[in-house]
């Protein structure tokens, strides 16, 4: 059934993968792309992590394809089909780039036999159900899967803490820096917020 | 069992979209079609449209689409914080409070920039 | 229940990582007052102020930097001395050798110690080379994403752990790609910052990918932990290992771009010529010293075993792919060099060029017997090359301002109008060399006669003295470029108008660089036990077993007593001069005092579940 | 300390619940699927639209649906038959199957937000442990299908409303987000039957100001999410015809409007079992969860009080929503962006700190006390109205041109050039 599932999940993955890059149509291609992200949270499903799969979802569908969907619109002239878009002299290099890495992926990941005390990724056993009573406290992995947001929340505050608040500045630096170069002066109105009505003199920039 | 939440999910999302579809498929079948080339014109007004309709737009939506990415992120680092907060006691609260000073600057930043006017 | 709260964190820890915090919060008061002052101050006035309030900053964070290396070398000199300050815990947690912080994510030794200095310098140069001239209206922003940069460099030379390594890169990467595209003037800038961006982004993708594969593997993210999973099974090393080597090919991809090592170069040339002169010294020098110490981290200490397991060049281990990329890094940055006639272009392809000396610094570690000494070579170098080429990028910044171009032949007849600082300026162009007795020649001599010495195994040290022998190769051809400087300089007649006047902040950046390849020159042991001390807890981390979040696993075993790390009293003193800019320490240094560090690392195994700071020596 | 596996803590017992893939769940979630999608939810649906528009007919003093049946209760059914037999129109240049996904993007957005709600004991179709994360994932779904509405009608109003649609509602999703914080953490959970148990211990969390504070910015937030007045700027008749729908006819825009109402609906019950306590009839007291027992029937009595409650809750909810939408103009394009970012938003952020505060006074202690609720009311509620006292005068202060603040639109730049124009 699982198998199943993750055969379904997968194919959809990449197929939505493919299309990213084939389609020319840019907002249908980031359409795609959406579709991949959201295979992907599936797939953390498959592996019992709701909680990544809940933040893949919000983060990468919710607001990066949106995101994404603002760029395709701030850009001119390539919303539409543009033929032009794509060299095809790379085309076949390309290709052959990318099947040799997924070769090698592909390869690396069914030849992994597991280094020292570490299970080998293949023989990774599927994972006990809970069932009333059975539960034997402080199993750190079925914690870790029954209530990832705690568990994450916890390693946040204590293992990860400067990562956290670095990833905290790094989220303002970030915005910061993006507002700067994207922020003309020019751009903004003349002062006197409350005096623009739509019969102003249009923005000179774009519509 | 996770998964097992899931399989009930994954069953309401086929069920919304054969929600969604039906009534398209009755329309399909019951509904008059007669294309003519008025019908398919868009409607701007009755007015015929002009130029690109896929036209470029203003720095500023992405401005806001970006700053939405990055409060997003920074508001679903406080998810697994709080849930966490009843175990962890003050510290988590302060290193909490540096994290929303963060977030707070940057939103003060922009504010002040005139990057929140919409113009 | 097992302290996972606020327990197993030390508050203290918080005194190591001061110099980061103030940067950070430094670099928000620089922004806000910037903006405070957007409407009310015309622009040079306000240029003027934000500038010397983020050079305060800088002097600022040089002095908290100071504080914390030096109290804690204070109290294991002599306690007593701090009783008057500190309480009694505060001095044996100040005492306590382990130098991990935050649950083994941080280091705080006498490495970072050192290289928060040594950036926190630069980063005081490269701010007061921005102040020469006008180039961005955003100059809050711009001086907040340097400050911030420098927090990211310091982080991630103080990473101990994967994620925290990673988002240090991050954060450092980031800030600069943004700084990068500040200057709103001239469109090359912006194309600098895209380009940079997106082989940036795309090199972070396949780094962070390899550290997953890491990760995956060992199933730890501390370089540690990862070290001694490796070294159990070490007989299988990278043979028939493909998830392995991946993950070495993709992780190896991402700090090659950061360095602009061969494959991965091609942004850099454009990036230096489009950012902001500062910038591109900044992305040349900090962030290059940050990177190749993450480097040396992750390859030298977490994947060490994983060098060459066997006796074949190219066989299952990095050292052969490392020295493949080395050897045509150097090469092309070179050649490349030749033919270029703009400044910042020219400085470009010569960073990727050092970018290949040090990795053969970062191979001839893979087969060390001597780790010490091998990561030392590594980081005398990184550190003579980083001033120097800030000393370069100052004469790139008075070129831009004066002259609107970074053309080499701008610089002609110099020499007539100002000695000093055409002197200095060959200086540094002949420290970049290698010529002797500067301070350049002798990074390039520790790093070849390192690689020279590992005797391990017969083709290792085959591949190595041919890499040697191509970077001597290679110094002759650079010496043609960095010559034109001097010929422009020394020979030529100034075609048009005399460049203008240098102020101080071009001049001070040059005069100290020069200062610094001359004083390293001088005496390049004191530099180097300096350097030996800050590579040995670089290198050799205490071993974290990771807590898991669940019941105590048992009562922790009783703490064996760790031997004290001491420090010499030369060391403190060293301390103390490299803060005033590392202008070469006067004298003979004192002995290098790396004994008692080799040995101090083994006891902190045996108490897991416990936090380590909160333990007070008896 | 964390215990998160007491096999007596509800979230352990829920979940063990769902291991079996028995019969029992089998049918509950067949019953779930069969009857909520062939009845349940249409008829809500229709009802709704007849409720409002009887509400505002009473509210402008009209009679409303009069004609189909018994106080037009026939009419929604009269509707749905129209909006079958008309023509479906899709517009020459558009992107067919964009344009047929997005509302089926923005109804299963508000399907999927039904999965996780907790109507009663043992009455939430599933309990996710991260369902309040999941549940925000579902609505933030909606704004691609918005955009891809719009986008693919190749109709230059239908792409204004939608990236005026998506801008809305990306801005007012932080608030939203924001404001559910405090939630989690008095729940101590993201299981939304956690956080309803913790309800029934320690209150409603709307009976605290940090609550108050958090349910009124959600309450906004989730009006403007919803596209409805006086946040409906993205579909503004008067200016942009319809916006992102307006290419869409028959029963593709009938989809749109079932997103609409359905998306209410299950805004309403989040709100209710978030910050209104579920089911709980009384704010402070344990009613009726002290009825409940081992017996079969004393757990459907409670249950069917619980989920009358639940339901009338929501009714009021939904009520409210109708009365903001008859009586509030539509609000300007700026002054919406504002509101999101620069009242709700700093609020939220702040709300969040005075959440901890009102944590440490009353939920810490294990126990409800009268003492430590009025407490906790003492400390945070002054806190709580300086706070909107500050950031409205704040605001207040830079629109209006006082001495601070930089980059402000001043109303003398306004007078001056109102006086520069006919000149």
């Amino acid at each position: 059934m699982i198998r199943v599932l993750f055969l379904v999940i997968a194919v959809t993955g990449l197929a939505s993968a493919l299309a990213t890059v084939l389609i020319k149509n840019l907002v249908r291609a980031a359409l795609a792309l959406a579709g991949f992200f959201f295979a992907v949270a599936c797939l953390f499903v498959l592996l019992e992590a709701e909680f990544l799969a809940a933040l893949q979802v919000l983060i990468y569908v919710g607001a990066v394809s949106i995101l994404l969907m603002f760029g395709i619109m701030l850009t001119r002239g390539v919303q539409g089909t543009d033929p032009a878009s794509r060299p095809s002299a790379w085309r076949l290099p390309g290709v052959v780039i990318g099947l040799a890495v997924f070769a090698l992926l592909g390869y690396a990941i069914f030849q992994e036999t597991g280094l020292g005390t570490q299970r080998a990724w293949g023989a990774i056993d599927p994972r006990p159900a809970i069932a009333r009573g059975t539960v034997e406290p402080g199993a750190p992995r079925r914690r870790a899967i029954n209530d990832m947001g705690k568990v994450v929340g916890v390693e946040l505050m204590t293992r990860y803490v400067v990562a956290f608040e670095l990833a905290g500045l790094l989220l303002t630096a970030a915005l910061v820096g993006a507002v700067a170069v994207a922020h003309r002066e020019d751009d903004e109105p003349s002062r006197g917020e409350p005096s623009r009505i739509p019969s102003d003199p249009p923005i000179t920039t774009s519509p | 069992m996770i998964i097992n939440n899931y399989i009930f999910i994954g069953l309401l999302l086929l069920a919304a979209i054969g929600f969604a579809l039906a009534p398209l498929l009755v329309v399909r079948l019951i509904a008059p079609r007669k294309r003519s080339l008025s019908k398919s014109e868009p409607y701007e007004c009755g007015v015929l449209t002009v130029g690109e309709t896929w036209i470029r737009f203003r720095i500023q939506y992405y401005i806001y689409a970006l700053m939405f990415v990055v409060f997003d992120i920074e508001a679903l680092f406080l998810f697994p914080w709080a849930a966490a907060y009843a175990g962890l006691g003050l510290f988590a609260l302060v290193e909490m409070v540096v994290f929303l000073v963060f977030l707070f600057l940057g939103l003060v930043y922009a504010w002040a920039k005139g990057v929140l006017r919409w113009a | 229940m097992p302290p996972i709260g606020p327990g197993s964190l030390d508050y203290r820890d918080f005194f190591f990582v001061a110099p980061e915090m103030v940067l950070a919060v430094w670099g928000l008061v620089v922004l806000l007052l910037d903006l405070g002052l957007a409407k009310r101050q015309p622009a040079p006035a306000r240029r003027l102020l934000v500038g010397r309030v983020a050079l305060a900053g800088v002097g600022l964070t040089l002095a908290v930097t100071l504080a914390s290396s030096l109290i804690p070398l204070m109290a294991r000199a002599n306690p007593e001395d701090l009783s008057t300050w500190f309480s009694r815990s505060t001095i044996d947690y100040l005492f306590d050798d382990d130098p991990s912080l935050f649950g083994g994510t941080i280091a705080g030794g006498f490495d970072v110690g050192v290289f928060n200095l040594v950036y926190v310098t630069l980063l005081g140069l490269v701010v007061w080379m921005s102040l020469a001239w006008k180039f961005t209206e955003e100059w809050g922003e711009y001086l907040a994403l340097l400050l911030w940069a420098t927090v990211g460099m310091m982080l991630l030379s103080a990473a101990e752990e994967l994620v925290t390594l990673f988002i240090s890169l991050e954060m450092m990467t980031i800030c600069l790609y943004l700084a990068t595209a500040l200057d709103k003037s001239r469109t090359r800038s912006a194309e600098g910052g895209l380009k940079y961006f997106i082989y940036g982004s795309v090199s972070s993708a396949l780094f962070l990918f390899g550290l997953s594969y890491l990760y995956g593997l060992t199933g730890s993210t501390h370089l540690s932990t990862i070290r001694r999973l490796l070294e159990s099974t070490r007989v299988v090393g990278l043979a028939a290992n493909a998830a392995g080597i991946t993950a070495i090919l993709l992780v190896l991809a991402g700090f090659g771009f950061k360095i602009a090592a061969v494959p991965f170069h091609q942004w850099a040339p454009d990036v230096y010529e489009g950012a902001p002169a500062p910038v591109a010294a900044w992305v040349a020098t900090g962030s290059k010293i940050a990177t190749v110490i993450a480097f040396m981290k992750v390859f030298g200490n977490a994947l060490k075993p994983w060098a060459s397991p066997s006796d074949h060049i190219l066989g299952p281990g990095w050292i052969g792919l490392l020295a493949i990329v080395a050897a045509i890094t150097m090469t092309y940055g070179n050649v490349a060099a030749l033919g270029q006639r703009n400044l910042k272009r020219m400085l470009a392809y010569s960073s990727i060029a050092h970018g290949g000396y040090l990795l053969v610094g970062v191979a001839a570690l893979g087969l060390a017997t001597d780790v010490t000494r091998a990561a030392a070579a590594v980081l005398f170098y990184l550190v003579v090359y980083a001033f120097a080429n800030v000393g370069a990028f100052a004469v790139a910044v008075w070129l831009v301002r004066d002259k609107q171009s970074d053309d080499i032949d701008d610089l002609n007849g110099l020499v007539r109008r100002h000695p000093v600082l055409a002197i200095s300026i060959l200086l540094l162009m002949l420290s970049l060399i290698g010529i002797p007795p500067l301070g350049g020649f002798f990074g390039k001599l520790y790093l070849f006669m390192q690689a020279l010495d590992e005797r391990k195994n017969a083709f290792g040290s085959i591949s190595l003295i041919a890499l040697v022998g191509l970077g001597f190769l290679n110094s002759v051809v650079s010496a043609f470029y960095y010559l034109r400087v001097a010929r422009a300089m020394f020979l030529r007649q100034p075609a048009g108008e005399p460049i203008a006047a240098a102020d101080t902040p071009i001049g001070l950046p040059i005069l100290l660089a020069a200062a610094v390849v001359v004083g390293s020159g001088l005496s390049p042991d004191s530099l180097m036990s300096v350097m030996q001390s800050a590579a040995t807890p670089m290198l050799t981390t205490p071993i974290i077993v990771p807590k898991v979040i669940g019941p105590a696993q048992g009562p922790p075993a009783p703490k064996k007593p760790v031997p004290k790390f001491e420090y010499s009293k030369d060391q403190v003193k060293k301390m103390g001069q490299m803060a005033t800019g590392g202008a070469g320490p006067p004298g003979g240094g004192g002995p290098p005092a790396t004994k008692g560090a080799t040995t101090k690392k083994a006891a902190t195994k045996d108490a897991p579940a416990t936090p380590r700071k909160s333990q007070n020596p008896p | 300390m964390i215990e998160l596996l007491d096999p007596t803590s509800p979230l352990v017992w829920a979940q063990s619940q769902a291991v079996d893939l028995g019969w029992g769940l089998a049918l509950r979630w067949g019953l779930w699927l069969v009857v909520g999608f062939l009845g349940l939810f249409p008829g809500i649906v229709a009802y709704m639209v007849w409720l409002e528009r009887k509400a505002a007919a009473r509210f402008q003093d009209r009679i409303g649906p009069n004609r189909v049946g018994p106080l037009g209760l026939l009419q929604p059914i009269a509707d749905a038959i129209k909006l079958l037999t008309k023509e479906n129109l899709v517009p020459a240049g558009a992107d067919g199957l964009v344009h047929l996904a997005a509302p089926v993007l923005v109804i299963v957005s508000a399907f999927l937000m039904l999965a996780v709600i907790p109507f009663a004991v043992g009455m939430a179709p599933v309990d996710l442990p991260s369902g309040l994360l999941y549940l925000m994932a579902a609505s933030s779904l909606s704004p691609l299908g918005v955009f891809l509405a719009g986008w693919s009608s190749r109709n230059k109003y239908s792409l204004l409303g939608a990236m005026r649609a998506v801008a809305q509602l990306v801005s007012y999703e932080i608030p939203q987000v924001l404001a559910v914080i405090p939630i989690v953490l008095w729940g101590g959970s993201l299981s939304l039957v956690a956080i309803f148990d913790k309800q029934v211990e320690f209150g409603w969390f709307i009976a605290s100001p940090p609550g108050l504070l958090a349910f009124l910015i959600m309450l906004i937030a989730s009006i403007a999410e919803l596209n409805r007045t006086p946040f409906d700027i993205p579909e503004a008749e008067s200016e942009i015809i319809a916006g992102y729908h307006t290419e869409y006819s028959g029963m593709r825009f009938g989809l749109f409007f079932l997103a609409e109402y359905l998306s209410v609906f299950a805004v309403g019950c989040l709100v209710t079992a978030l910050y209104l306590g579920g089911g709980m009839p009384l704010p402070l007291v344990r009613f009726p969860m002290n009825l409940l027992g081992d017996s079969l029937p004393r757990l459907i009595l409670v249950d069917m009080v619980l989920l009358a409650v639940f339901m009338f809750k929501v009714l009021l909810f939904i009520l409210f929503m109708f009365w903001v939408r008859v009586t509030l103009l539509r609000l300007r394009v700026d002054r919406l962006m504002n509101f999101a970012w620069k009242y709700l938003t700093p609020l939220a952020i702040v709300n969040i700190l005075f959440a901890g505060i009102w944590y440490e006074c009353v939920i810490r202690a294990g126990v409800l006390t009268l003492g430590g609720w009025l407490w906790g009311w003492v400390v945070t509620g002054p806190l709580v109205v300086f706070a909107v006292w500050l950031v409205v005068w704040i605001n207040r202060r830079l629109l209006l041109g006082g001495p601070a603040g930089v980059g402000r639109p001043s109303l003398g730049g306004t007078r001056v050039d109102a006086g520069a124009a006919p000149g």
